[in-house]
């Protein structure tokens, strides 16, 4: 047992890697034996991060659970992880969102046994992220959490096709604007660009911290010239932002979320959209302090874009997925807005966001994959009135909704009123107006489509029937999240005092050379 | 049990049962039996209720207050003790013991009608109906038993969601489900006043308390107000209520009547230190408040729907609620708000009731009902008379208070408009009284009969308390303040005679078969006005042309523009890689020519710098 | 006269010579039917000399110091015997299909040119340089155009294209190094690398710098000397692409870092400049190039064009750390190439030729080699836990430290260009629907997959734990560059 | 003549090379035309040798001639075969594979 202890780390991110290679040994017919196979590796995951929440030594904070395997010594880089009240709380939410993935996807045949390799070493690296503190694996996991999606999208994504037309059309036309393809291409390529950037930051503040070690608590007491950091952060910013979805990098994740299969696009939006943010501010804020307070307001200012901007965006959808991928971004920009507050409410916030909205949108996308399962369409126009046959799936959609718009009690709310508390305290107060306007905006249009697809008279297209209700597997993903919703709303503190632990460690250095810059000429 | 478990049990035993019915599906598709759960929990809760309120006069009477931290410590607060706490509690005081027997009486009372009323819905439906029911009553008293306006917000919004989801109790009918959205969206959107006010309230004193003394209260009290607008239905955030009239009869008295747009004037009633600190606010309350008294009561009088003409009539009422506390009388506000919660409750079952028997909301298709439905035309007439300020009964009291204190106060403008909206609704209750239980019976209420009595039963606890809550105003006032003694006043004489010539009035023109056609046709443009809606066209036109043109506008940007540019790149990186591969003509010749070329300039550099 | 001592660091080179000279000698004595035997034999050899690289010791010089040996040369001659050896192995099946008679020429030739590869990294005299650099290169043109007469109008239709092209080229810059070359021995008077490093610079000394340089990135394939590049790799018989894409490559970057680090260290700024010129203009053309191609060998070649532009970014970050990047983003490259072409062999063995069309439903067909080929595309994109990611990060980082900040950036964009056409061959693979309706699995054969096999633990392993390769590389390094370990 | 006539001499044979490897459009033409440019460099290197004393450009350039002659036999099988597969030993022939 001790064993499994000393290693709980490991093994929490190593077990999907691990289930993927064993899925390679599986006959092709024995798809149960694949799904328990994935599940289990799952499971794993996440019982080994409740039990490193559980035993998190919340008096002692900071990093806890040190595991240190040496890589490549020459150059400083290890293969090393810890846990703080961060990696607490993100390591629990990856847990849920795959272990609901994958009852989610439970029903899928189509090469199931490719689809689950790729899903969960995606998932190892997400894991990976939360939990390394060697900066060269952090990136190393970052590529691997990036790269599956080409695949699983394009190849188990639905084929919605988008009509050429416009001023580009030409364009469009020669990349299939719209189908599976184009926008795994896409994401691909728009977040390895970011990736490009993030690596120069990478190497300069290795280089410009001596060059002898990755290890991100060395590198982050390091001091870098601030001439570096205000090229730096910037880079950071845009490299970490184009994967959370910062305007205007955010066009691959409308595409991208729509096209990707169910369990895929609740993993993107519910983790790997987070693992930008949190680049952005465990790498970017942390690591190079002064050019985040040098930053922060335009990191702030493009964060208050994202919100109404996405929200807006999400308004003139009709495309489902399109609904639900735009709010992403939207609900995105609540977590840089608390990022670019400097506060520790907003910190807190921006977390939370993560987590809150992780599970949020894993339940979006979890339901819309039911509805298209069942109406084999995603265009809202032509539905209406399947709270008939599907009254618990419409049941899920309005609690995800009302989460999303920020109601008290679900885990939206917690986050999104920190943040707005954290962005009145920044220097910038008028940031919270969007923000919350932005919220107003959430409600018009996911209550809207709420109504456009579950209530009234019927579908409003006559090739949709045989519709029935959630069963069977699906529930899991389900219930999960929902009950999730419910519990992380009403009693936050489950989540948030981790947060807040490692936020009071981490933030004061940042905030006070913000002071500092603020106080200078 | 102390004060503060009554509390907690009558707050929490209601979210027990709406989990239970929520979880346990089957208990929930038996209808009847989810029923009955939800009205014995209802029982249990009124009874918890009556035990918080009899503690106020027993031996342990102080304020109770007791927080849990909800939320991590908020560095914002400083060092400063007890700064910066987010939490949430339990605070019991005369305010919230009164509002919690108002809260929980209606809403039994409610359930307990609802049990005949709904009847006829699929098992599965009633089930959930109940559930809901049963979540009101957890969100409203979480609401009421607020120890700060955080947790208000809380329930505030909570409540606001079960009002979404009961007025769309229907969802299949397209009208209900539209009514619902509006409905959110309205008081969603002036929720961002309570937010923003909350927000700044605690930037400005690291509390959520409401007695704090702060510079900052004239922005937080005018954000409130906002919030209190959308909630309390005041002009021009009112028009979300009329629509709320497609929820089932009994929800509308519960929610849309007696409590839930009453939590807008609680809110302002428990947050009355904030708000005495902001004079100015107090005015713009006054004006906002009188204008909507007056407003809601003309168009009242042009509805023929007998919900929309009791819907316009909570938004005057509401109106007349928050002109008093704009005047400066918590206590004038706040028992409105109780002895209007009873009556209005009453007049909407006894609608209720009455559309029972008849299957119609339309006044016309209503007609001698006194004769059929006897129980029910009498609490009818009970709260109609209470409404319109008949002395001895409970809006007499209470009307009369509030426009003593606006007089008080030398709001003159809000005065009168109050008194002409006196007149009103006794004018336009008389109207509903003559026409739908004299006048002559239509088709449809020749068919119709008296209801059950687990409706009648609720009637008759209602139409008690409609006469005699009145008398109580001292009593209650006592519990949070100065008692408030009833002393007949010149003001309260006008507004009495004022009440009874409305009556008599609307007699004159609609007691007579056919009559009245002169007054309504005097009306029409109003009524022209209520039912097109100028406030409510405003409201479509900034959603239809300005929200989903400006959404189109940013959709097509992103598509095309933002889109096209990450496509542009793209494209002109493969459109270079398509032009350069001719360089690559096959001719080896070609290629020997390339080489041979670099190979000189090479060559030529390096002479150059070989030098 | 040549003592035991000379022959140390030549005793790779000689175990190679008595290789090749035994399987000349089984060649003769081997009945026609049996001729396949020969390409595993070679195998089996290179393989073993190999291994025996890690038992001798070539410390020392030869030759008065025109041939050194050591760690690095020694890591260079691993490099291309494993890629001789992988070559072979990988070639069987195609060599005892379309020349069944000719088999024991084509390794034979295989061996030469090794012989010549083996030679290079540890040449220190101009004389030595050119003889193995030609040793290396004119089998490989006669490999490039191996075909049957009958063949000529059918499968190999292209061979003498290729190999022509391939052929014509390296003449010409053959001719044009040595003229270099004669300069550069006229104006020092030495042909020995270390005592031409001591001469004062001069025009035409410059000149013959240069054109030396340039000569030898025709070897490599780099912009501007590339041309033949994608039109042999197309043309010529693919296990013997695999073994052209990688092998030479080597050797070709051993002995420009000779000439460079060695013979014109006093005057490196001048000539890295070009080298740099030449990296940029490589990463350039090369991934545009291949991004509209349809032929995924052409591809590729487009694609190695664009690695030797990374692999010149070591050269040009320079010092013991660049070069020793480069050592180590050549190896992965190796195993990473080779793989990919063996693969397309292995899909396509009747043809010379592969469009994306052949790839298409791959996945479907075989998922293990689809896998492997996604594999080693990721690994040439630079994708994590394949080799490929350590190479390019490793030099990236090697020209960050040079002061090459804005390389890196422009050289990781471009990787990211290429992504877009190594993912073309993947989507095939995994997303395209097969040509005919029914799914016809791909049968390789027990060689062919030994060899991807290798080629794929290879990429995975050193993707996974790259430290014992890194450490080596640095190594190698550090001792060609004399500094201490 | 010094040896600046030599290398003269030598760069004008080269650059002749060069004019005919690029001009003419038989196969053999252009090897005769590499060879050309392969002959500079062995009067580059004699004549080095001479200047410079010592044997060493002299055995260069015998180990030139070797390769050169290497490689035109190379070629020349190759430009044979350039002849079976198309018919005629044009070089614009080999242009099939392009772009």
């Amino acid at each position: 047992m001790s064993f499994i202890n000393d290693h709980l780390l490991s093994i929490i991110v190593a077990a999907p890697a691990v289930a993927a290679v064993l899925l390679l040994i599986v006959d092709d017919e024995a798809r149960l034996t694949m799904r328990f196979i994935s599940l289990i590796g799952a499971t794993v995951s996440l019982a080994g991060s409740i039990q490193v929440a559980l035993t998190y030594g919340m008096a002692q904070g900071g990093l806890q659970r040190p595991e240190k395997y040496p890589l490549v010594p020459s150059l400083g880089i290890d293969l090393s992880l810890a846990v703080d009240g961060w990696g607490v709380s993100l390591l629990l939410l990856t847990g849920i969102i795959i272990f609901a993935g994958v009852w989610a996807t439970w029903t899928l045949t189509d090469r199931a046994r490719e689809f689950y390799i790729l899903l969960l070493l995606l998932v190892s690296g997400v894991l990976g992220v939360f939990v390394c503190q060697d900066l060269f694996i952090f990136f190393l996991f970052y590529e691997i959490a990036v790269l599956p999606m080409y695949l699983l999208i394009g190849i188990w994504g639905s084929r919605g096709k988008v009509a050429a037309d416009g001023p580009f059309a030409f364009v469009w036309k020669r990349f299939d604007v719209g189908g599976r393809e184009y926008a795994a291409m896409k994401l691909t390529l728009m977040l390895l660009v970011g990736s490009a950037a993030i690596l120069v930051v990478i190497f300069a503040m290795y280089f410009s911290a001596g060059g002898r070690t990755f290890d991100l608590t060395v590198l982050g007491h390091a001091s870098y010239p601030r001439q570096m950091q205000l090229w730096a952060f910037p880079l950071l910013w845009l490299g970490f932002g184009s994967l959370a979805g910062v305007f205007p990098f955010h066009t691959w994740s409308p595409d991208g979320h729509a096209a990707a299969p169910t369990a895929v696009s609740m993993l993107h939006a519910g983790v790997l959209m987070k693992l930008g943010a949190f680049g952005v501010i465990r790498i970017g804020m942390m690591m190079l302090p002064e050019g985040a307070a040098y930053w922060a307001p335009y990191v702030g200012g493009v964060a208050v874009i994202n919100v109404l901007y996405g929200a807006i965006s999400a308004m003139s959808q009709k495309d489902l997925k399109y609904v639900i991928a735009y709010s992403s971004v939207s609900h995105m920009g609540v977590v840089m807005l608390g990022a670019a507050t400097l506060t520790v409410d907003g910190w807190n916030g921006a977390i939370y966001q993560m987590f809150a909205h992780g599970m949020m949108t894993g339940l979006f996308f979890a339901l819309v994959g039911l509805v298209y399962d069942r109406a084999h369409t995603r265009w809202v126009p032509s539905m209406g009135g399947f709270a008939k046959e599907m009254p618990w799936v419409a049941s899920f959609f309005v609690l995800a909704c009302l989460s999303s718009l920020g109601l008290p009690g679900l885990a939206g709310f917690v986050a999104e009123f920190l943040v707005f508390l954290g962005a009145w305290q920044s220097t910038h107060w008028w940031w919270a107006l969007p923000g919350i306007v932005g919220a107003w905006v959430t409600a018009v249009y996911v209550l809207r489509a709420v109504r456009d697809i579950f209530f009234g008279e019927g579908p409003r297209s006559k090739e949709i029937h045989h519709l029935h209700d959630a069963h069977g597997t699906e529930w899991g993903a389900l219930w999960v999240l929902g009950i999730g919703l419910v519990v992380f709303g009403s009693y936050p503190r489950l989540i948030l005092d981790f947060i807040h632990l490692a936020t009071n460690e981490y933030l004061p250095r940042v905030a006070s050379i913000a002071a500092q810059l603020a106080q200078a000429p | 049990m102390r004060a503060i478990d009554w509390a907690l049990l009558s707050t929490f035993l209601p979210l027990a049962t709406a989990l239970l019915l929520v979880l346990v599906s089957p208990l929930r598709r038996t209808g009847l039996g989810a029923g009955l759960v939800s009205v014995v929990s209802a029982v249990a809760t009124f009874v918890g209720a009556v035990m918080v309120l009899a503690s106020r006069f027993g031996a342990e009477a102080g304020v109770v207050h007791r927080t849990i931290q909800w939320l991590p410590h908020s560095a914002l607060g400083g060092v400063a003790h007890g700064r910066g706490a987010i939490e949430l509690g339990v605070h019991v005081d005369g305010i919230s013991a009164t509002m919690l027997v108002v809260v929980t009486f209606v809403a039994l009372c409610v359930q307990v009608f609802s049990i005949g009323y709904m009847a006829e819905e699929p098992k599965a439906d009633f089930g959930r109906y109940f559930t809901w029911q049963s979540l009101f009553l957890f969100a409203m008293n979480s609401l009421v038993i607020a120890p700060n306006l955080l947790q208000l917000f809380l329930g505030w919004e909570l409540v606001g969601l079960v009002s979404y989801l009961l007025i769309g109790y229907w969802w299949k009918k397209p009208s209900a489900a539209r009514a619902a959205l509006k409905a959110f969206w309205i008081t969603k959107f002036a929720d961002m006043g309570l937010l923003a006010g909350l927000i700044v309230l605690f930037l400005a004193t690291g509390t959520f308390d409401w007695t704090v003394t702060t510079a900052a209260a004239g922005t937080v009290t005018l954000l409130l107000f906002v919030a209190v607008m959308g909630k309390s239905a005041q002009f021009p955030l009112h028009i979300w209520l009329p629509d709320a009239m497609e929820g089932p009869t009994p929800v509308s008295a519960l929610l849309h009547a007696a409590t839930m747009v009453a939590a807008g004037v609680f809110l302002v009633v428990r947050a009355f230190p904030l708000f005495e600190q902001a004079p100015n606010t107090l005015t713009v309350m006054a004006y906002v408040g009188s204008f909507t008294a007056l407003f809601a009561a003309v168009v009242a009088v042009v509805q023929t729907d007998i919900k929309k003409v009791l819907a316009y009539s909570t938004c005057s009422q509401l109106g007349y609620m928050v002109c008093a506390l704009g005047a400066g009388s918590q206590a004038a506000g706040f028992f409105h708000l109780t002895t209007h919660a009873f009556f209005k409750a009453l007049l909407f079952l006894a609608a209720g009731s009455l559309i029972h028997g008849v299957h119609s909301n339309e006044l016309s298709h209503m007609g001698g009902l006194l004769k059929k439905m006897k129980v029910t035309s009498g609490a009818f007439i009970i709260g109609s008379l209470a409404l319109a300020g008949v002395p001895g009964l409970a809006g007499f009291f209470s009307k009369d208070l509030i426009l003593e204190e606006v007089l008080h106060r030398g709001l003159w403008a809000p005065l009168g408009a109050l008194l002409v909206a006196a007149f009103l609704t006794a004018f336009y209750m008389g109207r509903v009284m003559w026409v739908a239980l004299l006048g002559e019976p239509s088709e449809h209420a020749k068919h119709a009969h008296e209801s059950g009595p687990s409706m009648l039963a609720p009637l008759i606890g209602l139409s008690v308390l409609a006469i005699g809550v009145g008398y109580f105003g001292g009593t209650l006032s006592g519990l949070y303040g100065e008692p408030v003694h009833f002393h007949l006043s010149a003001i309260g004489i006008v507004a009495t005679v004022l009440g009874l010539s409305g009556l008599g009035i609307s007699y004159w023109m609609f007691g007579a078969p056919q009559g009245g056609k002169a007054i309504l046709e005097a009306f029409a443009p109003v009524g022209r006005l209520a039912r097109s809606g100028a406030v409510n066209g405003f409201f479509a036109w900034s959603y239809r042309s300005v929200m989903t043109r400006v959404a189109a506008a940013i959709g097509w940007f992103d598509r095309y523009v933002i889109d096209g540019l990450i496509n542009g790149i793209a494209y002109g990186t493969l459109e270079a890689g398509s032009r350069l591969r001719v360089i690559q003509t096959g001719r080896v010749q070609d290629y020997v020519y390339v080489v041979v070329a670099a190979m000189l300039l090479i060559g030529l550099y390096g002479a150059f710098w070989g030098r | 006269m040549p003592t035991a001592d000379d022959l140390r660091p030549l005793a790779v080179d000689l175990a190679l010579l008595g290789a090749t000279l035994m399987l000349f000698a089984v060649d003769l004595g081997l009945p026609h039917g049996r001729k396949r035997w020969l390409g595993v034999l070679s195998s089996a050899l290179l393989a073993g000399l190999f291994v025996l690289t890690f038992f001798v010791d070539t410390e020392g010089s030869a030759f008065g110091g025109s041939y050194v040996g050591g760690a690095w040369p020694l890591l260079f001659k691993r490099i291309a015997l494993a890629a001789g050896a992988l070559a072979a192995l990988g070639s069987v099946d195609h060599v005892d299909r379309h020349f069944p008679t000719r088999q024991g020429e084509f390794y034979l030739l295989m061996m030469f040119s090794l012989m010549g590869m083996t030679l290079l990294p540890g040449a220190r005299d101009l004389l030595l340089f050119v003889v193995a650099f030609e040793m290396m290169g004119i089998p490989l043109a006669m490999m490039a155009s191996y075909a049957k007469t009958e063949d000529l109008k059918g499968v190999h239709r292209h061979a003498a294209e290729a190999g022509l092209k391939l052929y014509l080229i390296s003449a010409v810059s053959t001719a044009i190094t040595l003229f270099g070359l004669s300069y550069v021995y006229g104006l020092t008077g030495s042909t020995r690398l270390d005592v031409i490093a001591q001469a004062p610079l001069s025009p035409l000394l410059g000149v013959g710098m240069m054109l030396t340089v340039a000569g030898m990135s025709f070897k490599v394939g780099a912009v501007p000397f590339h041309m033949w590049v994608p039109d042999t790799y197309q043309g010529a018989p693919t296990p013997f692409v695999a073994f052209l894409s990688v092998a030479p490559k080597a050797s070709g970057f051993a002995a420009m870092t000779a000439m460079l680090l060695v013979a014109f260290k006093n005057n490196r700024e001048q000539v890295l400049s070009v080298v740099l010129l030449m990296s940029l203009a490589s990463i350039t053309i090369g991934n545009l190039l291949a991004l509209p191609q349809k032929d995924v060998k052409r591809l590729l070649a487009y694609s190695g064009i664009a690695q030797v532009g990374y692999m010149l970014i070591g050269l040009v970050a320079g010092g013991s750390y660049g070069v020793g990047m480069l050592l180590f983003f050549v190896s992965g490259y190796v195993a990473t190439n080779m793989g990919a072409f063996l693969v397309l062999e292995a899909i396509a063995p009747q043809r010379t030729g592969i469009t994306l069309d052949d790839v298409k439903g791959l996945s479907r067909r075989s998922p293990w080699l689809a896998a492997a080929l996604l594999l080693f595309l990721l690994s040439l994109a630079g994708i994590p836990f394949v080799v490929g990611f350590w190479g390019k990060l490793m030099v990236f980082m090697a020209a960050y430290q040079a002061g090459y900040g804005w390389l890196v950036l422009f050289g990781a964009l471009m990787a990211i260009v290429s992504l877009w056409y190594y993912l073309q061959v993947a989507r095939a693979a995994y997303m395209g629907d097969a040509p005919t309706e029914e799914v016809v699995p791909v049968k390789v054969t027990p060689t062919l997959a030994t060899a991807i096999a290798v080629c794929l633990t290879l990429v995975l392993g050193m993707g996974a734990y790259p430290r014992p390769f890194i450490e080596q590389a640095s190594a190698a390094a550090r001792s060609f560059l004399g500094e201490a370990p | 003549m010094g040896l600046i006539g030599y290398l003269l001499l030598a760069a004008g044979l080269f650059s002749l090379g060069v004019f005919g490897l690029v001009t003419r459009k038989n196969a053999v033409g252009v090897m005769v035309a590499v060879e050309l440019m392969a002959n500079a460099v062995n009067l580059n290197l004699v004549a080095f040798s001479r200047f410079h004393g010592g044997n060493t450009g002299q055995v260069f350039a015998l180990f030139s001639i070797a390769i050169t002659v290497a490689e035109v036999v190379v070629g020349l099988a190759l430009v044979i075969l350039l002849f079976r597969a198309r018919g005629d030993v044009t070089l614009d022939l080999a242009s099939e594979l392009k772009e």
